[in-house]
This record gives structure tokens, C-alpha cells and sequence, in this order.
């Protein structure tokens, strides 16, 4: 990693930290939500994959953009998306982010550089390649982040992204979240068991595959893609690997695809939570119980946020034919 | 004797009994079998597909996702012996494939002056109801009825979707084959045996004299239960389900509407250049003379599908819709009835 | 004060004054410089965009063959600040990238309940006439009205050709723009200065007491000359142009169709789910007492566009075609004038 | 290249001079008769490819399959298509091989295993791909072929054709025609001056990138894959270089996107057909008045197409509306 890009402070890593347990509490209790029947829809949980959400928008402005996924509620908190404002639109209700019209699948926040979840696979990424040729041609300097599975990856929209990208010379930095399995089919069969990286130096776009465990180096890796970006280099692709712990859909599957005990594994020996907790405590610079307090903070946010959400209004009838159109 | 069964064993035991029958059918898209590639066993094969891996391990298999490929393998493979049955999942997906649809499937047989054949099956999930927002809750069909070289098959009943599954993996030319998400689990008698039933010929599903209603899909049922509170009233309605949108049998429909001198259309699409519109443009065309009343189109506004569930619910039309415009239209009948040699023959 | 000019050269001044007037207008597309990154000189820019990389080397550019990524890219653009003109080429392309305008130009901003502008502009080629054959020569746009948060543009003449790419540049929804290609090499006086022509206006192209008639494109020329040929037996035909088929002006065909009793509907493209039926079917529910005689739509056949040109000049629908619509919807006015209280209002 | 494919004897290489000879001579005079204003529609012509699919042709069996183009008439010569029914054809008249209702676009021949050029790029593609699978499954051991030029490979269904070949291990050979531009806009920008071969490798697919003006190289190369596709081994991609003599389309360009006097030095020195009969008369077994005998032979072959296809009818009206669907 260039020097100028490494190197997280103390303050930073707690932040990460912060983060990465809010999108846990968050998704662990969305799944409770869910099961308990207050939750409507299709929910597409990260836990587990908090590293790279939170790795990746440790290293961005609050002005740069990212593009999500159908699994984007992890990229929405990372990116500063108000917790109330997107529980309330899991759950479809007035005042949610997107005022109970998008749901889970198309939370968006473009105030915070969220540019939406996307229910068709790797259908966001054209999307980030455009926000990256705004900023390139308005000369902001910002740059923009495309998320996408290692199933849309295989999407003809991804590869074209690439080309594009590459051609354009465009400050995006695509980030391929490998988490084993496009819904249950696995990425042995679906990627030959193959990373996604070699596509983007096929058309000269430089990579990096990284543990996406690892907040430290998936913030890494994303901050020298990201300078490159900043600096006119052009695009990047960072490539990170962690497993869900849930099913790919809440209330879908029951996960026969997975080997007996792996998900206990994941969750015992590849958690991106305890990794970081050792990190932060190794040196003693901070202490159990001050995570322990965070946990405890976040945990109240989440509290606060669910019971605002089932607390929250329907939205309008009205609202149906909102929204179409600016003007028609 | 029959059975019951719930629409999507319906549509999985046509697969199955077609598979059985015809080594060239082969049937194909994500998860199909579920997991292909994983550790241990296949995982989550689910919908109509579910099971047949077991059966028929060489001839039904994963995809990645990678539509515009596959939909592409299924029509080349078609014009090469096969009998393809492709599985996009939600027709919203349609789009990310939507050229092999539109110029490669529907045109190779007009493009090479009747040289190929291209016998597949799309099968697609359509409508609203589940939840799924803007991206999961289209209808579409009246995009794919308005592309020459396309049949367009659009089941209301566990029955019928057996029997038009049939016919479309025997029929010579693409079939896009919608499968409302809604319907999945409704349920009912359904033959054991194998059996077509044929393209472009609409299914009375009640007979009446007063007013015709054309309902396409799940729309078929808030028409029937419409029709019910008008009998309440005496108006005694026919009930018209063309099951399949492309080709049409306008011939039951004008036939019906000349009876009833009323038409009223209920589609779930989007009213612009829809099926409503399609139908009740037919019928202002050629059986004009028999109309008493302004034809009138039931459909889902003009917007994307709302996640909300109140708002969804109040998205496509409503039972209480078709009485509403069955009432209008027959409110206004202001046309003498034509003499006999006047009516459209 | 105003100049002949052809229907490309009046696309290309709206976009070199939209280019001048607004910073956030980009135009790009497949050669839209024409060979980048060649040696030596560019190569061969082509159609509306040709000369426009002098006077903005930084604000016009070439694509590779990427539609999905650079129509997508256009929106990912419009929502964060830009004005982006996409090229398509020829409509048919749309295929290859119709998930982007579809599921996500269509619906972002109501995805995120209004908290997205996506002002972008696709222009696309279309119609039958060029020898192209079937993947080179469809309309289409019945698809794209069908799709609600689209708009769709058409013109039928330079000087609204100048002034509704202009409207569509300054719009803040995404427009999908049909230049016919064999409306390019037409004439017509065009004023110098930039002006809009709001969507949702159709143009009187003719006025007439008889029948109107509705036609869109380059159906417009047809029809005029098929009304010139019935004034001749003393039959006023009204054309109308709607100019936009999304949004569509109904009032002035409904106060057209009031008056004159008859309605005939041109549309270029394929006769299901298309335009024709979709204004005949509103006029029929909306309009339905005014109408004197059967709704007639005169449209090209429900198949394939053939490549030979005699088989494809027979193709769309011709000014002969119209004349006898007019002459069969006239010959069957059947029905007396509603008394006053009757009509719709 | 391995033994058991290399090794063209010279029966073979006279045999892929004739059909080079003949696109050429077909090219050069389809280029003057639409100059005449005989031929309608959108016509583009292939010399100075002749090479690639004369030499991939030749490793053919004839019921495998070829998908191709809208660059296509050398496709279809190479693989048997009839002469006089091609041109007929793309005169768009009766007893054309699509009967006049597809043209040079859509030129196809399914009994000679050639499934249609293709108006949309890479749009064939996927239907070689289904061709493969249906050999695959259908047990008869033919190979498809897709080609692909340059341009075409950039397009969505080309990766996913990629993708889907490799996991489903099909029969199947992309060949990609690298002829320097797509339209007007250049490789140097469009593809960044790369080559196209490394997103075959991205997904586990072998390739080889041959010189396209030498018959030899591509025949050896492209036989090399179709061993491996019949013998089970799955997808190759084939990427030849040779540039186009005339301009994208008849009628459309003058070629300004190139460098003075290019077209004229790539006629005098890479003329696939000059190369070829140095190979041919190199030791002798063939004279040049051999092949100046071929020459005449062919030349006499195309006027007799051409007269034919002049004097043919115009299809029948009826067929309009005839071919949209098999039963309706
Ligand atoms: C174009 C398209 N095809 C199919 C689907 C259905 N689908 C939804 S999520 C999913 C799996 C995506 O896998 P991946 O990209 O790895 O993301 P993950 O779910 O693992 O986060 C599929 C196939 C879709 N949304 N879009
Ligand atoms: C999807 C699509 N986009 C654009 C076009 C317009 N077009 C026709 S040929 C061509 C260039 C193709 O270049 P290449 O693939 O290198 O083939 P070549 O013409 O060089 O043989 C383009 C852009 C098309 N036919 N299809
Ligand atoms: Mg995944
Ligand atoms: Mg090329």
C-alpha cells in the first residue's frame, strides 16, 4: 500500500469499529424484525461482510458516491445514511429515506452520496461509472464507488463498466464483494472458482484482492484506489472476500447449500468484529469496555430506530402517483 | 380424475411430464437445481423447478447470471434441435436480455425467410403484490405482445398453466410464458395426465349477457368476484380470460360483446399501450355497431409499483374498480341497438 | 427570420445551442466524434453531432460498443449534476441496454420517492425505409410510452425537431428522442434562435371538419397527403401530429374527434399493444359518443421489417391506406348525434 | 500447435486459396455493384479478412456451426454457403437464401451449419453458445464457432457468452476479428490498445492470438481449439488481427479515420492472398499459373452470381407477411 494512504489512526479504527457494529446490530435485528412478521418485502442481510462497507467508506469524502446493491443496507450506514431514515424505509413507512416507495432494495440518500440499493444484479454499476463522469467533467474531484457481488459480476453491465471505465479513464473504483454464493449457487461453479480481479486487468484496470474481513486492509486497498482516482488515474477494482451469515434473502432459504456447521464456523473464527476488537486492544490504546460501551450506544440507536420505524406513519395514499415525473 | 393442485406444481408438473416426453427438452437458469458447484449436496432449488434435478440430472441445470447469454444459448440452441426452457426469474429481468428477446428470438425465423425454427420457452414471474418494489413487480406483457414472432402466454388458472406449459414447450415458436408471483399458491383441479390446451383460444369464465369483461392473469379472479356483486344487482356479467395475449381470439370477444352490447377490459399492466388498450381499440374497430356504451379500460396507473404495502395494494385494479366501470359503462348506454343487416359480420 | 433546414441539421443546432447555453450538457455516444484515438485526424463523425467536437472538444466524445454501461452511465450522470445527450444509433440497440432505461431511468426517482432528477436525453434512430432490414428498422416507441417516468419525443418536421430537442435537453425526466432516418435529409424552415416546443401539445397539422385523423412521425406526410387526395372528393380530413406520445395531448383529439364524428390512428409501428390502439382505445372510452363510425387504425402488419424493398415499401402504412380507413370509418356513420346533455364534457 | 492438428497437406491450402479468392473476388465486385447502385441496404465487406475465415473454416467439419457478423459474407462463403444464393441475397431477391427478407445482414444457411450474420454486434454470440450446448447435449460431437470482431467484444453478451461457455464447458470457439476499428472509432481507443484474448484467460478460457493474414497460423490455431472442444475440453478463444480494405460500410465512410496511404500499404504488403501463394508456390507443387487458373475459375463463378442475381426475381408480396411464425 502507497504510504500516503495507510495508516488509520486510533480514532479512525474506533470509528470503523462503531460502524461495522452498527451494521451488525442493525442487520441482526432486521432479521428478528423479520422473522417476527413487522417486515415486508424482500431483505437482503451483510452480516457478516461489515469489513468491506465499512473498509471501502472509511477511505471516501462525504461527497464521493457510492452505487449499492440488492444487499445494501451495510454500504447505506458506512455511508452515513441516517439509521432512522433507512429502518423506517425497511419497513416502508412515511419518513423513510425514500418515503416508503423503495423499500430495502432501493434505499437511497443522494445527500450522502448514496446513490440506491438496485434490485437487478450489478444494475447500479453503470450508475457509479456515470456519478464518476459528473465529477470528472464538473471537475469536482470527487469519486464514485461501485459495489457488486460476485454473481453481477457476471453481468454484461459489469463488464462494460469495466471497458468504459478504462476507456473513459474515469475516478471510479469498482468493489466486488465475493461472499461465496449468488443466492445459493456457488461461486466454485458460477466463477469457476475464480476471482473477478484478472477481468479488470484483462482491460487495464489495476486490482487488489483483499481479506474482506479485514477493515484495515480493505480501507487500505480503497484508499489507494481512491487516491489514484483523485489524482487522474483512472479506475480501480478491489476485490474482497467474506461469507454472509444469513441466507440470501430473509424468510427464503434455509441455506441447504452450505455445508453442515459453516456458518457456526464463519461466525466463530471470521468474524470482521472480533478481528478489529483484537486490533484496537492489542496495544492497549483502548480497552474492552470502551467497545463494550459502543456496543451498548449503538445497540440504543438501534433500539431507537426500530421502535421509530414500527412507530411511523403509512405514508399517504396520495404518494402512489408522486414522484413519476418532475413535471408531465 | 383430477386433482388438486397449487399453480406452481402445475407449471412443474407440465415440465416434468414434457421432460419425460421429449429428450429435447431441456430446462435451464440460476438456481434451477439450486446450488450447483456448492459443497455437499445441492442447496435451494425452488418454484416449479424444484425436484426435477432428481429425475433428470443431465437436462436441467444452473446458469450464472448472465441472462443475455443464456436466453441467447436457449434460442440458438432451439434453432438447433433443442427444446429450451429458459427461467428469468422476474420479467423485470427481461431487460437485462431484452436483445435476444426482441431481435434474435422473434425475428431469426422472419430473417432467414423460414429457415429456422425457434421452439423455447421464457419463463418469466410477473405482476405486483409481493412486495418487491419498482424493479420486481412488472407485468410487461403488452411489450412482448406488441413484438412480432413472439407468443405471449398469460395463465389464471393452476389448470391452465399446465396445460399451456404443455403446448408452449411443444409449440415450433418462442413463447415468453408469464407466471404470476401472486398465483404461485392458488389452487385447483388440474388433470393428471398430459394435455394442451391451444393458443388463441380465449376461456369463458362465466357466461353473461349484459356486459363483457376481458381480465387478463390474476385479473381473471377480481373480475369473477366483480361479476358476483354485480349479479347481485342483476347485472349479469361475461367473464372473458383470453389466456393467451399474443395470438388474441378477438373472435369470443367480439362474439360476447355483440351479446352484451358493454366491454370492459382489466389488465394489470400500465395503461399506456397495454392489452387494455390493444382489446378495446379491437372491438371500437370491428364490432363498433354492437357497442351501447364506452369501452372501458381497468388497469394499474401510470407508475412504478410502491413498495409500501398499502400503497401496493392500491396499485393494481381492484374488484371494487371493475364493478365501478361496469356500472359507468352501462350507465351510459346511449346507442339504439343496430338493425340486423348493420352489425358487423 | 428563418432558414431551410434539413431534420439533421435542426437536431444538430438545437444541440450545439443547448451545448453553448448549459455547461452541463455532455453529448457521447458510438462515433459521435467519429474515431477517437485513431492516428492522425478523427476519423468520420456522422448525423447531428458532426462538426459539434470543434466547438466542444471536451463536452462531446466516442463510446466503445457499451450500451448498457454508457446509457446507464448517462443516468448515473443526469442524477448527479449533468445533462447528458446518449446516442443510441438506431433504437433497436435499446436491446442491448434495456435494463438501464427500463428498471432504472424509468424508475429511479420514483424508487427514492423524489429525491433523484434524471434530465437525460437518448437519441435513437428508428423506422422502416432504409433497406436495413429487421434488427434496423422498428419503431418501438409504444415500448417506451408504455414504461411510466419515460418520456417520448417524435417529430415529424426540422423546426420541431429543433425546438423538441431543445425542450428535451432543458426537461429534468429522461426523454427518449426518435429521429426517423428517412425524415433526415427533409426540409423546412427552422428559426435561428433556440426555442421550445412543450411536450404534450400536439401540432394541427391540417384542419378539417370530416375525420380526423392522428398520425405520428413520418406518418404525418402521409396523411396530409392522403387528406389532399380526399379534399379532392370534398372530404376535410384534420390532422393531428401529438408531437410527444408520451405525455399525449388527448384534449385536442378529443375536440377534434367531437367535432369531425371519425377518428383514424397512423402509427408506423407494429399494430399490437402500439400508439394506434392506445389513442383509439382513450378516444373510444373517452370520446365514445361523438364517434359516428367505427375507430380506424392504420399501422405497419404484426411481423418482422423484410430487407427486399419492394416487400418492405410495402411495409408501413401509405397514404392510400389512409384514404381507405377514412372512406371505410365514413361509410359506416351509423349512429346519430348525441343531444347536447350527452356529450362528455 | 499440436501435431494432430497442424499439418495442412497441399490439397488444402489450394483449397483455402480458392475460398479466399473467391470472398475476395465476391468483395471486390459486391463493392462495385452497390458503387453501380445494384445492391440496396447496409453492406459490409470483408476483404482483407479472408484469411480468418477461410482459415477457421478449414478446421471445420461441415455440420458444425458458425454464427457470425454483419461483416459476414466471407463467413458464409467459408463455410459453403452458396454463391449465387448469397448474392442473390444481398440483392434482397427471390431465391435469395433467406428469399430476399434478410440481405447481407442476415445472410444465413442452416444446412450448411451457418446460423445468420447478425445485424447487432456480438449478438450471435450467445446463439453459438446454444449451439455448442445443443451439440453437448445432443451428443453429436459438433463444435460452434462465434465470431466476433473487435468492437463486438465489448458488448455485454460477448463476457457473458465468456462466462457461461466456461461453466458450462462448451463446445465452442470465439473468434475474435480484430480488423484495427469498429466503425470509425479505433482499437488504440476502444479496446486502450489491448487485446481481447486476456478476457478469455479472466475466466479460464485458453486462447491464442494469431496473425489473421496467414491462413496457416489461423487454421493451426483454431484446429488446435476444436480439438479441445470436441474432445471435452471445453471453450477457446481465437484472436486474429488482419484490418479491412474497404471502409466500415459500402456507401457510408471515406475512411478519413485513417492515416493517409494505410489502406494502400496494407493491399501492397498484407494481402493475405499474396502470402498464401508464396506459401503455395514456395517449393514448387504449385505454379503460379495453377492458381492464376483458380483465379479465372472463381472470377467466372462470381459473374455468373452476380448475373444471376441480377436477373432474379423480387420475391412475392405474399411474403410480407409469411415466416413470422411457424403456426399463428
Ligand atoms: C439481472 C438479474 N438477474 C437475476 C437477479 C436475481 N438475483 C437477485 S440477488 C441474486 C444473487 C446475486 O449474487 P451476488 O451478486 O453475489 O450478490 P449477493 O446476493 O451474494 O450479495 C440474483 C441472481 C437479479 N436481481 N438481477
Ligand atoms: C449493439 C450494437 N451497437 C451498435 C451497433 C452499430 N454498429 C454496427 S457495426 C459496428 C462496429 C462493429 O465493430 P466490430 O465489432 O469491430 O466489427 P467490424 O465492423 O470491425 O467488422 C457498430 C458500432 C450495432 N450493430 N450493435
Ligand atoms: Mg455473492
Ligand atoms: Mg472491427
Amino acid at each position: 500500500m502507497a504510504n500516503d494512504t495507510a495508516g488509520l489512526d486510533r480514532d479512525q479504527l474506533i470509528a470503523g469499529y462503531r460502524t461495522m457494529r452498527t451494521i451488525r446490530e442493525f442487520e441482526e435485528r432486521v432479521h428478528e424484525e423479520f422473522a417476527g412478521g413487522g417486515i415486508p418485502g424482500a431483505v437482503h442481510l451483510y452480516a457478516g461482510q461489515e469489513a468491506v462497507a465499512a473498509g471501502v467508506c472509511a477511505a471516501l469524502a462525504d461527497n464521493d458516491y457510492i452505487a449499492s446493491t440488492h444487499r445494501g443496507h451495510g454500504h447505506g450506514i458506512a455511508k452515513g445514511c441516517d439509521l432512522a431514515g433507512m429502518m423506517r424505509e425497511i419497513y416502508g413507512k412515511a419518513g423513510g429515506l425514500c418515503g416508503g416507495k423503495g423499500g430495502s432494495m432501493h434505499i437511497a440518500d443522494f445527500d450522502r452520496g448514496m446513490l440506491g440499493a438496485n434490485g437487478v444484479a450489478a444494475g447500479g454499476v453503470p450508475l457509479a461509472c456515470g456519478a464518476a463522469l459528473s465529477a470528472k467533467l464538473r471537475g469536482t474531484g470527487q469519486v464514485a464507488v461501485a459495489f457488486v457481488g460476485d454473481g453481477g459480476a457476471n453481468q454484461g453491465a459489469f463488464a462494460e463498466s469495466l471497458t468504459l471505465a478504462a476507456v473513459w479513464r474515469l475516478p471510479v473504483v469498482f468493489v466486488v464483494e465475493d461472499n461465496g454464493f449468488a443466492q445459493s449457487t456457488g461461486t466454485r461453479f458460477h466463477l469457476g472458482g475464480r476471482q473477478v480481479a484478472p477481468r479488470a486487468e484483462a482491460v487495464g484496470i489495476s486490482s487488489a484482492v483483499v481479506d474482506g474481513y479485514d477493515f484495515v486492509a480493505v480501507h487500505d486497498a480503497t484508499a489507494e484506489a481512491v487516491h489514484r482516482a483523485r489524482t487522474g488515474g483512472g479506475p480501480t477494482l478491489v476485490e474482497c472476500v467474506a461469507h454472509r451469515f444469513f441466507g440470501h434473502m430473509e424468510g427464503w432459504d434455509r441455506q441447504g447449500y452450505r455445508s453442515p456447521g459453516e456458518v457456526d464456523r464463519l461466525r466463530a473464527e471470521h468474524d470482521c468484529l472480533v478481528l478489529l476488537a483484537k486490533q484496537l486492544t492489542a496495544d492497549g490504546s483502548v480497552s474492552t469496555s470502551d467497545l463494550a460501551e459502543i456496543d451498548l450506544a449503538v445497540r440504543a440507536r438501534v433500539d431507537e430506530a426500530v421502535a421509530d420505524a414500527r412507530a411511523a406513519a403509512e405514508p399517504d395514499l396520495d404518494e402512489l402517483l408522486t414522484d413519476v415525473y418532475v413535471s408531465y | 380424475m383430477t386433482r388438486i393442485l397449487s399453480y406452481l406444481e402445475a407449471v412443474g408438473e407440465a415440465l416434468a411430464q414434457e421432460l419425460r416426453r421429449d429428450p429435447s427438452v431441456v430446462v435451464f437458469g440460476e438456481d434451477n437445481i439450486g446450488g450447483t458447484g456448492c459443497d455437499g449436496t445441492l442447496g435451494h432449488a425452488w418454484g416449479p423447478t424444484k425436484g426435477l434435478h432428481e429425475e433428470f440430472p443431465d437436462r436441467i441445470f444452473d446458469t450464472p447470471i448472465t441472462e443475455a447469454a443464456f436466453v441467447g444459448a436457449a434460442v440458438g440452441a432451439a434453432a438447433t434441435g433443442l427444446r429450451p426452457v429458459a427461467d428469468l426469474l422476474f420479467v423485470d429481468f427481461a431487460g437485462v436480455c431484452f436483445d435476444q428477446i426482441l431481435n434474435q428470438a422473434a425475428k431469426l425465423r422472419y430473417m432467414v425467410g423460414g429457415k429456422a425454427r425457434v421452439p423455447l420457452v421464457l419463463r418469466a414471474m410477473w405482476g405486483s403484490g409481493m412486495r418487491r418494489g419498482a424493479q420486481h413487480s412488472q407485468a410487461l406483457y403488452p411489450i412482448f405482445a406488441h413484438i412480432p414472432g413472439l407468443k405471449v402466454v398469460v395463465p389464471s388458472t393452476p389448470a391452465d398453466a399446465k396445460g399451456l406449459m404443455t403446448t408452449a414447450i411443444r409449440d415450433d415458436d418462442p413463447v415468453i410464458f408469464f407466471e404470476h408471483k401472486m398465483l404461485y399458491f392458488s389452487r385447483g383441479d388440474v388433470p393428471p395426465e398430459p394435455y394442451e390446451i391451444p393458443f388463441g383460444q380465449a376461456r369463458i369464465a362465466r357466461a353473461g349477457d349484459d356486459c363483457t369483461i376481458v381480465a387478463i392473469g390474476r385479473m381473471v379472479h377480481e373480475a369473477l368476484s366483480a361479476a358476483d356483486q354485480l349479479a347481485a344487482d342483476g347485472v349479469r356479467c361475461e367473464v372473458i380470460d383470453p389466456r393467451t395475449v399474443s395470438p388474441l381470439d378477438t373472435d369470443t370477444i367480439y362474439a360476447s360483446v355483440r351479446r352484451t352490447g358493454h366491454l370492459v377490459v382489466v389488465d394489470e399492466a400500465n395503461p399506456r399501450c397495454g392489452v387494455a388498450g390493444d382489446i378495446a381499440s379491437s372491438v371500437a374497430s370491428e364490432a363498433f355497431d354492437a357497442l351501447r356504451g364506452p369501452v372501458r379500460m381497468v388497469t394499474s396507473p401510470h407508475a412504478p409499483a410502491p413498495f409500501n404495502p398499502t400503497l401496493e395494494d392500491a396499485y393494481p385494479p381492484s374488484a371494487a374498480d371493475i364493478v365501478a366501470a361496469v356500472r359507468a359503462t352501462r350507465r351510459r348506454s346511449v346507442h339504439p341497438t343496430m338493425p340486423e343487416q348493420e352489425r358487423v359480420s
